[in-house]
């Protein structure tokens, strides 16, 4: 009940333990608990997706979960990307293409893009849009966001 | 100005530096910061828009477990003095409420305490008792004599009011064959970046010193206020700025009222003090721009010449006005013709107070607004002369011969083609094709309309501009101001390597990487090997007044401090190794990291030796040289100058151009807006990085687009904000943004090092006009009058229906 | 914008729910998708003092089909119905209406038991239901209980659904091949809420005319509502342009709309009649009847 | 916001006037209304309990029925705050009778302020709406209840 309650999950591929109020939210957790500071918190309810993540594969806003919904899940956040100096496919497209500027909604643009390619991995431009429409973006006009998308189709295919 | 076919990097598409952090998740922004003993804010704020405090009761909140103290509008007035502002009579204003409310939002205790999650248990269990005052949400009627009084000290709501008078506009008024005016109404509208306001601060009672981590836009003038306000010696505050900011675009000069607010939450409980602004307050009470109403008159000739403008323009500072403004009203004085060769202007100028939320700058700072009537204004001009917007505007264009162009409110509009550029925009879109298909499409009672914006983006303000707000005889009794001055460090180390220190914070602009790109040109060397370390500490960074990232200042007068700190340290490469040569300077070549001597490739040294030497062998170096390798410049722009005694001022001091044409077609049912075509062409000068270019035009032409369609901070007529959440202020997705065509001309600014100048805010002056003049292009045959913005699809068909109702 | 404190229990079967929602009546909110709740309690408008997640119900998350109706588990997720092949090919106005839901974070999380138990006037997932004539099954202290259509939304945000009850189980009928389907919204911006959203069915006769016609619309009345006058009229016809707009006149009519920021209710009742019209225009044309 | 409604009920003015006018009718028939002390001739605190959805609030407020002029008139003026925000509003109600049936007319303003005012105004005007025809509803009832109505 009230009373903090023990979780476990694992996220990027590393088993946590971590002990909880039950209104904690997960993107808190990440931050705080986990100290995944790579997660940006950016509205707090669901509209903006810088907080977005994946739980078992799923994109989700990490800011409309409680962290003990997150007991027994497996997490991937920003940090778990790239394997370690090597880039991630979608992480070298926005590179290349100048996908970000501010980088603040990057996580989520990067997981949201993440799990459309595995759904989708051959999109069309409308299709790569209509995709990250969840993730509000101020700087980029999204233009170059849905160049590196496509961009990032093209290689993972190609891998 | 080197010859730009020697540039192997400016003008190339470098990948950015900043990437390779932010795209694993190791930026750092201002909430990533933990410190030990850190605690968490939470503020409560006004539901209402006007009231008296009459008591506030925090004793339920102090005894809540987690709690570590409670900080009241009192403690404020008792620790800290009101801001100063540059207006004659500055309203009381802290960073706290008192002892009375004047918007939505307004602070009115902070609570500090061991979580968020605990701090806002406590927000719940202090009782406020306010009574309620009549409110004034209106701009005119805020003005009116009668309205209800915000602030007593000031006695109106006016906290700024001039008139200002350019050439002869009487005259020109009277030579004129038609005159043609309209009533304007710009909405509040303004950046919501993704990252919000944060702050950490702590203070230490034994040195009494303030550390106060932020994202402010640069130290810029509010590090002074602040510390004036908190009445402590400036160097006894001291801010850090992280590498990283979520986003600015003008808002978050807004931060630094939460800046003092937070660091007084620490001196009062002993903590540090995290405080992170959650979307609900920042939509309330962060910042906005400002709305505006503004009378617009033009006195033309039956040519179509433009010969002089008359116009009042009333801006909304909201509950209180705080630096920088009253900049909303003045600081577009240079650029107010805009593109146009008009030198008679008859100008009434007014910020008033409502109860609403406080303002800031907002990407384009009041341009949007200035060009939403000058734009609107040309076209209205256009069809009263059944003449062609485009053509009506080619008439009234500054000619390329006549730059550096002097305007009638003293711009130095230092270079531009506005022909060329706009021609390649109409060529582009196929201006002449989409007229012909408007006319198909209107005898299928279609509408279809082309938008027109051709603007004059200015960049790198000019301190002094904010003075025109005093008159000519206040000015004279008061300190002058002027300037725009930005800083730049370059060092070499010991084994050679470059390493740059900035200071201009930016946010997302990829100052880093532009660094990297013109530093490697000047010396030669690869921008891969070059580091750079741009962040803002007030105590171990050399900046100036004026040193930020705002008003596009970067491509201009930062990389002026730029190129200037590099050619001094290439200049002491070359005495260094002449002298070691035992040569003179100038009969030395820098080639491939080597000096050698002209004609003699044998005798040469290495740049890394000479850098070793510098550094290693430091009496080797020419007799009363200084030791080691590093060069800073302090500059300003030379135009950057006092307003004269006719109030005439250069209040920036480049100006670059954006035109947008836009080809749109209303659903005649839904008034559903599609977009068909859209060439957007900018002259912003040399191009330093096409690829951040195209991302900061992009980024501009969909924050105007949210301005002109999608955003706006509604109140209800009793001063509710009804847009505090993400589902009701509506920033454009993905999906709001059709496709676009950029075009470039490239007409270098002969102020500038390299003949680059600001970019990143033409679009956001021009496409919300552009929106609207398609829009009233569209609906001409029915008469129907185009005056404000969001133009959304109830409000359109509300429009049209009045409209054929009229006609009817 | 943290939720207040609250208990908080996950339990396994629904029996456990509906004890604990029986033992706690008042106090007691299901946690579902939280698509909507969750912000809710962030912004601390609700504060529930017992949260029952229901997410460890796996019993409660599956597509199946019984005869010519499709049964969905009411913590099934709107993205796994939008995907399911089963529900495209079967029920495809359910599909398409889910589609307009949020955007894909959304509805990754997000439920149909909990959309519907929601009751946003203007869900689509509502709204859609209502032209389905969906029925819900909701288990209580008594034991299980079907909603007949037309009898589950009672207005804003209520549905007819106890405090005791769990909706436990969503039912909507196959779709027979030829029937002319289609739905359409109105928003401010691609994911926003809807100004108003249109489900419109057309079951047909062999020689072409309409046998009948189900006409849904929502955002524009306290619930979703069924535009009855209006299906009437298309009943037993074959149908045409006049028809059609005839059917729009009605169903405009029919509305009953609110202001608020972002459109009028002269907005909103106008394009109730055009939304209506032009969903009927598209549903026709999947009959393969349109001409 | 502008709120305005008719109801017709089954009751003369005067049966009509005293039903509106009663307390114990009105505390009856406000929603969510757990308890109602009049702390003057015709002014009330009220406590009131209120839950749209997850949307529950407690609300304290008063109301005042001023000047009236039985059995025709009187203004309604009320307000209420709870932690979602607070409710100020002014209505005039009207009685018209024609026999045995009353028409009861209401015409009024209404302020949202607050939390909910800034992250809910799609739905308030809904809301109030909704509310008040719950509260004619059962003030209809109320009339059957006290047995003097004509139907």
């Amino acid at each position: 009940m009230a009373q903090r309650q023990r979780i476990n999950l694992k996220v990027n591929g590393v088993e946590y333990e971590g002990e909880v109020e039950p209104r904690k939210l997960l993107v808190d957790f990440l931050r705080e608990d986990l100290e995944l500071l790579g997660t940006h918190v950016g509205c707090e309810h669901g509209v903006c997706g810088a907080c977005t993540i994946l739980l078992n594969g799923k994109a989700v806003r990490s800011c409309l979960m409680l962290a003990v919904q997150a007991d027994g899940a497996e997490l991937t956040t920003i940090e778990g990307l790239a394997q370690g100096a090597q880039l991630h496919p979608i992480q070298e497209a926005f590179h290349e293409h100048h996908g970000l500027q501010c980088g603040f909604c990057t996580p989520g643009m990067l997981l949201t893009s993440h799990e459309f390619l595995q759904e989708n991995p051959s999109p069309t431009r409308e299709e790569a849009k209509k995709a990250i429409s969840g993730v509000l973006c101020r700087c980029t006009g999204y233009k170059q966001v849905i160049d590196s998308v496509m961009a990032a189709a093209e290689t993972m295919k190609n891998e | 100005m080197p010859d730009p076919e020697a540039r192997r990097w400016v003008g190339k598409r470098y990948k950015r530096k900043e990437d390779l952090r932010l795209l694993i998740g190791e930026g750092k922004f201002v909430d990533d910061i933990q410190l030990p003993k850190m605690k968490h804010a939470a503020i409560i704020r006004s539901p209402y828009p006007h009231a008296l405090i009459k008591n506030i009761d925090t004793t339920q909140a102090e005894k809540l477990p987690g709690v570590r103290g409670i900080l009241t509008g009192q403690d404020v007035k008792e620790m800290s003095k009101p801001f100063p502002c540059g207006v004659p009579i500055p309203p009381k204003y802290y960073s706290c409420a008192v002892d009375k409310v004047r918007y939505v939002g307004e602070p009115v205790a902070v609570v500090v305490a061991d979580s968020r999650y605990i701090a806002e248990d406590a927000l719940d269990l202090i009782q406020v008792d306010y009574e309620p005052l009549p409110v004034v949400m209106d701009i005119e009627e805020a003005a009116e004599p009668d309205a209800p009084v915000l602030h007593d000290n000031i006695g109106s709501n006016i906290y700024s009011h001039r008139l200002m008078q350019y050439g002869e506009p009487a005259k020109a008024f009277e030579e004129a064959d038609l005159l043609v005016k309209g009533k304007f109404l710009f909405p509040k509208y303004g950046s919501t970046p993704i990252e919000t306001y944060a702050v950490v601060a702590s203070y230490n009672p034994v040195n009494q010193e303030f550390v106060i981590y932020n994202n402010y836009q640069g130290p810029f003038v509010n590090h002074s206020l602040v510390a004036l306000a908190l009445g402590i010696p400036e160097n006894k505050m001291r801010w850090i700025v992280p590498t990283d900011i979520g986003g600015g675009f003008g808002t978050k000069t807004g931060v630094f009222p939460y800046i003092a607010l937070i660091a007084l939450a620490s001196k009062k409980t002993g903590m540090t003090v995290k405080w992170i602004e959650d979307r609900r307050e920042h939509l309330l009470a962060s910042a906005t721009g400002t709305d505006r109403v503004t009378y617009m008159e033009a006195a033309v000739k039956r040519d179509g010449t433009i010969l002089a403008l008359k116009d009042k323009a009333m801006d909304n500072t909201g509950g209180y006005i705080r630096a920088p403004e009253p900049g909303c009203a003045y600081r577009s004085t240079g650029n107010h013709t805009g593109a146009y060769q008009i030198r008679h202007l008859d100008r009434e100028v007014m910020v008033v107070g409502t109860n609403k939320c406080l303002t800031s700058p907002n990407r384009g700072y009041t341009c949007q607004e200035l060009y939403f009537s000058v734009e609107r204004l040309v076209d209205m001009v256009a069809a009263q002369l059944g003449m062609d917007p485009a053509e009506i505007r080619f008439k009234n264009f500054i000619q390329p011969d006549q730059f550096p162009y002097t305007t009638a409110t003293g711009g130095i509009y230092d270079a531009g083609n506005y022909q060329k550029a706009f021609q390649k925009a109409l060529d582009i879109v196929d201006y002449p094709k989409w007229r012909q298909e408007q006319e198909k499409a209107r005898q299928q009672g279609r509408y279809i309309g082309i938008g027109i914006a051709t603007i004059v983006d200015p960049s790198v303000t000019n301190i002094a501009y904010v003075t025109t707000a005093l008159t000519p005889e206040q000015r004279a009794k008061g300190h002058p101001k002027s300037g725009s001055g930005e800083s730049m460090t370059i060092k070499m180390d010991p084994l050679g390597q470059v390493h740059v220190i900035a200071c201009t914070n930016p946010q997302g602009q990829g100052h880093e990487t532009v660094i990297s790109q013109i530093v490697a040109d000047e010396l030669g060397i690869d921008p891969d090997g070059i580091t750079v370390s741009n962040v803002v500490d007030t105590h171990d960074r050399v900046y100036t007044i004026t040193t930020g990232s705002y008003s596009s200042r970067f491509a201009s007068v930062g990389t002026n401090a730029l190129v200037n700190a590099t050619r001094k340290l290439k200049d002491k490469l070359f005495k260094i190794a002449a002298h070691l040569l035992e040569v003179s300077p100038d009969e030395l070549v820098l080639e491939n990291q080597k000096f050698h001597v002209k004609d003699q490739p044998e005798k040469s040294i290495a740049v890394r030796h000479v850098a070793g030497t510098a550094h290693w062998h430091q009496t080797a170096l020419p007799e009363g040289m200084d030791v080691g390798l590093f060069a800073s410049s302090l500059i300003t722009m030379p135009t950057s100058k006092p307003p004269d005694e006719l109030d005439r001022v250069d209040s920036s001091n480049t100006y670059g151009f954006c035109c947008e044409v836009i080809v749109v077609e209303i659903d005649p049912e839904t008034c559903e807006i599609k977009f068909h075509k859209w060439a957007s062409v900018h002259d912003s000068g040399t191009v330093l990085n096409p690829m951040i270019l195209e991302g900061q035009v992009m980024g501009s032409i969909t924050h105007g687009l949210g301005g002109a369609l999608y955003e706006e901070f509604a109140y209800d007529e009793n001063g509710q904000c009804l847009t505090a959440s993400f589902q009701d202020y509506l920033c454009p997705t993905s999906m709001e943004v059709p496709d676009i065509d950029i075009g470039h001309v490239e007409t270098p600014s002969p102020f500038t090092a390299l003949g680059s100048k600001g970019a990143g805010e033409a679009s956001c002056e021009s496409v919300p006009v552009a929106v609207a003049n398609a829009i009233a292009d569209a609906l001409a045959p029915l008469g129907v009058v185009i005056n404000e913005l969001p133009l959304t699809p109830s409000k359109i068909w509300h429009l049209i229906k009045e409209a054929k109702a009229k006609q009817a | 914008m943290k939720p207040a404190a609250f208990d908080y229990i996950a339990p396994k079967t629904v029996e456990e729910v509906i004890s604990l929602l029986t033992t706690h009546e008042d106090e007691a909110k299901i946690l579902a998708g939280g698509q909507s709740l969750m912000p809710i309690m962030n912004f601390r408008l609700g504060r529930p003092g017992l949260l029952i997640d229901i997410n460890g119900l796996d019993e409660l998350d599956y597509i199946k089909q019984q005869d010519d109706h499709l049964l969905i588990g009411g913590l099934t997720r709107e993205r796994t119905v939008e995907r399911s092949p089963l529900v495209r090919d079967l029920c495809p106005l359910l599909s398409q209406a889910i589609s307009f839901v949020g955007h894909t974070a959304i509805r990754n999380r997000g439920t149909v038991g909990g959309s519907l138990v929601h009751a946003d006037p203007s869900g689509e997932i509502p709204t859609a239901f209502c032209a389905l004539d969906g029925r819900v099954k909701a288990v209580g202290p008594d034991g299980e209980r079907w909603i007949d259509p037309g009898e589950f939304f009672l207005t804003f945000l209520t549905t007819s659904l106890e405090p005791t009850e769990l909706l436990v189980e969503v039912k909507v009928p196959v779709l027979p091949q030829g029937t002319g389907w289609s739905f359409m919204e109105l928003s401010r911006r691609v994911g926003d809420f809807a100004i108003i959203g249109v489900a419109t069915l057309l079951f047909m006769n062999g020689d072409g005319t309409c046998r009948e016609a189900r006409i849904a619309l929502g955002g524009v009345a306290p619930t979703p509502f069924r535009a009855e006058e209006a299906e009437e009229v298309l009943a037993g016809q074959a149908i045409g342009e006049e028809l059609i707009s005839r059917a729009g006149e009605l169903a405009g009519e029919a509305a009953d709309a609110e202001d608020d920021y972002h459109a009028s209710a002269e907005y909103r009742q106008e394009m109730a009649k055009i939304m209506v019209s032009r969903s009927l225009r598209q549903a026709l044309a999947r009959t393969g009847k349109g001409n | 916001m502008q709120l305005k409604g008719k109801y017709e009920f089954n009751g003369t003015q005067q049966q009509v006037w005293d039903l509106f006018t009663n307390p114990e009718s009105l505390a009856q028939a406000m929603p969510g209304c757990q308890e109602l002390r009049e702390t003057g001739p015709g002014k009330y605190d009220a406590l009131m309990k209120i839950g749209i959805a997850a949307v529950k609030g407690t609300y304290t407020g008063k109301f005042e029925i001023a000047d009236p002029d039985p059995p025709n008139r009187y203004q309604l003026i009320g307000e209420g705050s709870g932690s979602p925000g607070f409710v100020k509003g002014t209505t005039d109600i009207q009685l018209t009778g024609s026999n045995d049936k009353t028409i009861v007319t209401y015409q009024g303003e209404v302020q949202v302020g607050g939390l909910i005012a800034g992250v809910g105004q799609r739905m308030i005007s809904g809301i109030a709406k909704m509310m008040l025809n719950q509260f004619f509803k059962k003030m209809k009832k109320e009339l059957k209840a006290s047995g003097s109505a004509g139907s």
